[in-house]
């Protein structure tokens, strides 16, 4: 399976009924094709829209309904739009359950970077620091290595996004809790044993005693 | 609120000024005043607005016109152009959480001097700011933001100056519509007064100075 | 001429087509009667709706609609109602031009007293902090005296409601401005003197070469 | 959101616990669930709302029943319940600007800390705050302020529990919606989902914990 796919599936797992949820961009986003249907989620876009729809069908996009990166989105019945202001406060007053975001490190604090590389262009960190302070779960959705280099590390060297302590890490090799204040392996994805894990992580992870595989 | 063309109300803002622009990657941007404001070359703006849309869109063609001097932001990624000026050092910029750079308009337009959030605390973003504890956490103390000119896009204006917005469009521009000493509205459609319900009302029209009129 | 109207008369010449308007309670609720028909002027009730109407008409009163004292109103065709933090955003942030308060003491520094009278019951103050921070322009309206006591008072003994100084305090007896950061008057009332005024006046007013009657 | 019936709502509300309450003397208020709460007898509550209302009316009905222990308002001057009440002792009463109220609320409800603002300085509001200087100006230092519960009065909900407010019932309602643990509606009309275009929700349904359903 497709690693993204890996992550996605993982993650969608983790969201309740009436769940109010907001995906970030990239890996993040691809979690509301694997939500069950029966499933009643909310889904925030934090440029003002709960119950953002897929992409709409052929000639019924509308220029004034779209998603945080300006592509068209469609919305579905029940859906309330709001201004920036209201977003923002669904977002740092605890009212969004479930924030998923792409990650360049998580470390053994469970603390993330993911909107800044020193040297580098910076973008800006958009609505990354409110949703991380705020959102009341925080899962990072994020490849475990990128270019051989672990991004699970002990202790992140990129500017932080929030002294918060994200919940869970979901990559394409392993689910991390932090439950417990430490890193702690949760499951392996299908045909990963811990040995393999723990070989491409830079953290120290608690290993508990049984880590079974995750479900997809 | 006084009906105005497109270019009497441009020429009102002059080279130099703080200008509050409505808009999320272009969408609820009014394109016609920034079309004008490159018309009419206003240099050296002080642009507020949440991104820097890209090239030909929304506060993107103030950056394809150069005419930015000083940018407060939340995120510009998707803007080569704006990028480049800034590593060039062409612009000034301050890019700031986006739930931090809506509160603090709102502050500037609700009279209020600043608010407490936990966003940031800890971070960059905390450098050179107050950090005030209440009830044992720490919060950063982010202060009003205001401008002297808001650029505002609605969807329906009344023949008052009432306005609202459509979907995801409205976004900062109810929240900019406060903060300025002068607030300049392009709308969809300009409609009756009564058209527009109370409960419905977004911005009321005391909060409009000028409305684009229909050419 | 009864000393209210002459009063609610006299404020309603202060105000402007296209201004925003809050009016108190007692007196200053008089003020809407006396704009011309012709003015366009948006009234604000702080409960939240701008372009309060008259009373409605037998039959047509409805729950939901109502003035910040509970009682039933109308509102005119372009009005608009929000919420309580849009109401005190537009007071406190500026955007409402005139209020018009009642007035317990006013001192000659312009600082108002209205809302406690120690070792009384205290109702509590409402939105009058706000509206005395907040407004463009603060105007007082009320008796120049309670009781044969002057109500413009060389320094509050009453706890203030505001260290923003008023703008403009109208009487049955006078207009009294604070431009300057001193009290001074401004007009007298139709068939009142000069002296009349000071007799009954406790703090120190300046008093300009010329000083008109009222127009009404 | 849970349809639930006004008794099961009102149950889960402890004697002793904080309440939020929506209206503006009475106006907006959700009655039901004051009828029920004094039949159900919950003593020794927090209350927080504007105001004290009036007997027989909104949240008056609560000083009838000497149900309150502790009240947060800003005006309590038309129930005279209330003051007797408060002048026996028998309520420890905070009696606050009502923008200062408001906005206590709504940083409760957003992640705020609290928020600075220019309204009490200098007077016997500020005694015992914290003053805050931005750019040579003053403000007080007003904390987040939330509650247990809120009860909360709509005009529509829908199957979801979007909610819209009709006029000037609006008041607090949408802000004490954000600003409690638990969020309790009651509405005049229940409708099906669509019903509420997505403009005009005020209240999006992911904030509404309980709907009193229709009997």
């Amino acid at each position: 399976m497709d690693p993204q796919i890996i992550i996605a599936r993982r993650v969608a797992r983790e969201l309740h009924s009436g769940d109010l949820v907001n995906l970030g961009i990239g890996i993040p986003t691809l979690v509301a094709n694997y939500v069950p249907a029966d499933l009643k989620v909310f889904f925030q876009s934090e440029n003002g829209l709960i119950g953002t729809g897929p992409i709409p069908e052929q000639g019924m996009a509308h220029p004034l309904l779209t998603d945080a990166g300006g592509r068209p989105i469609s919305a579905l019945p029940g859906a309330a739009t709001f201004d920036s202001a209201m977003s923002f406060g669904l977002i740092r007053g605890g009212h969004v359950d479930v924030t998923v975001l792409g990650g360049l490190q998580v470390d053994a604090d469970g603390h993330l970077a993911n909107w800044m590389i020193p040297g580098k262009m910076v973008p800006g960190m958009g609505g990354a620091m409110d949703l991380v302070s705020g959102a009341r779960r925080v899962i990072v959705a994020m490849q475990h290595a990128a270019k051989g280099k672990s991004k699970i590390v002990a202790k992140c060297s990129l500017p932080l996004t929030s002294t918060r302590p994200v919940d869970l890490v979901v990559t394409d090799l392993a689910v991390i809790g932090f439950a417990g204040g430490k890193a702690t392996l949760m499951e392996t994805a299908p045909g990963v044993s811990v040995a393999e894990v723990m070989a491409v992580t830079e953290a120290d992870l608690t290993i508990p005693g049984t880590v079974p595989e995750m479900k997809l | 609120m006084n009906p105005v063309s497109v270019e009497e109300a441009v020429a009102m803002i002059p080279s130099g000024a703080s200008i509050m622009v409505g808009g999320f990657m272009g969408v609820g941007t009014p394109e016609r005043l920034l079309d004008e404001v490159v018309r009419q070359q206003k240099t050296g703006l002080t642009l507020i607005s949440n991104d820097a849309a890209t090239p030909g869109k929304g506060v993107g063609k103030l950056f394809d016109a150069a005419l930015v001097s000083r940018l407060t932001a939340t995120h510009i990624g998707l803007n080569p152009k704006a990028q480049q000026q800034m590593l060039a050092n062409q612009i000034a910029v301050d890019l700031i959480p986006q739930g931090t750079f809506v509160e603090r308009i709102r502050a500037g337009g609700c009279g209020l001097g600043g608010v407490l959030t936990p966003t940031g605390v800890g971070t960059l973003v905390a450098d050179g700011k107050r950090l005030i504890e209440v009830d044992g956490k720490s919060f950063l103390l982010e202060t009003a933001l205001r401008a002297q000119f808001a650029l505002v896009h609605a969807f329906l204006a009344d023949y008052l100056g009432n306005l609202t917005y459509a979907l995801t469009a409205r976004n900062f521009n109810p929240v900019m519509a406060m903060a300025a000493e002068t607030v300049i509205v392009t709308a969809e459609h300009i409609v009756p007064v009564g058209v527009i319900a109370p409960d419905h009302v977004v911005t009321p029209a005391p909060l409009v100075d000028y409305l684009i009129a229909n050419g």
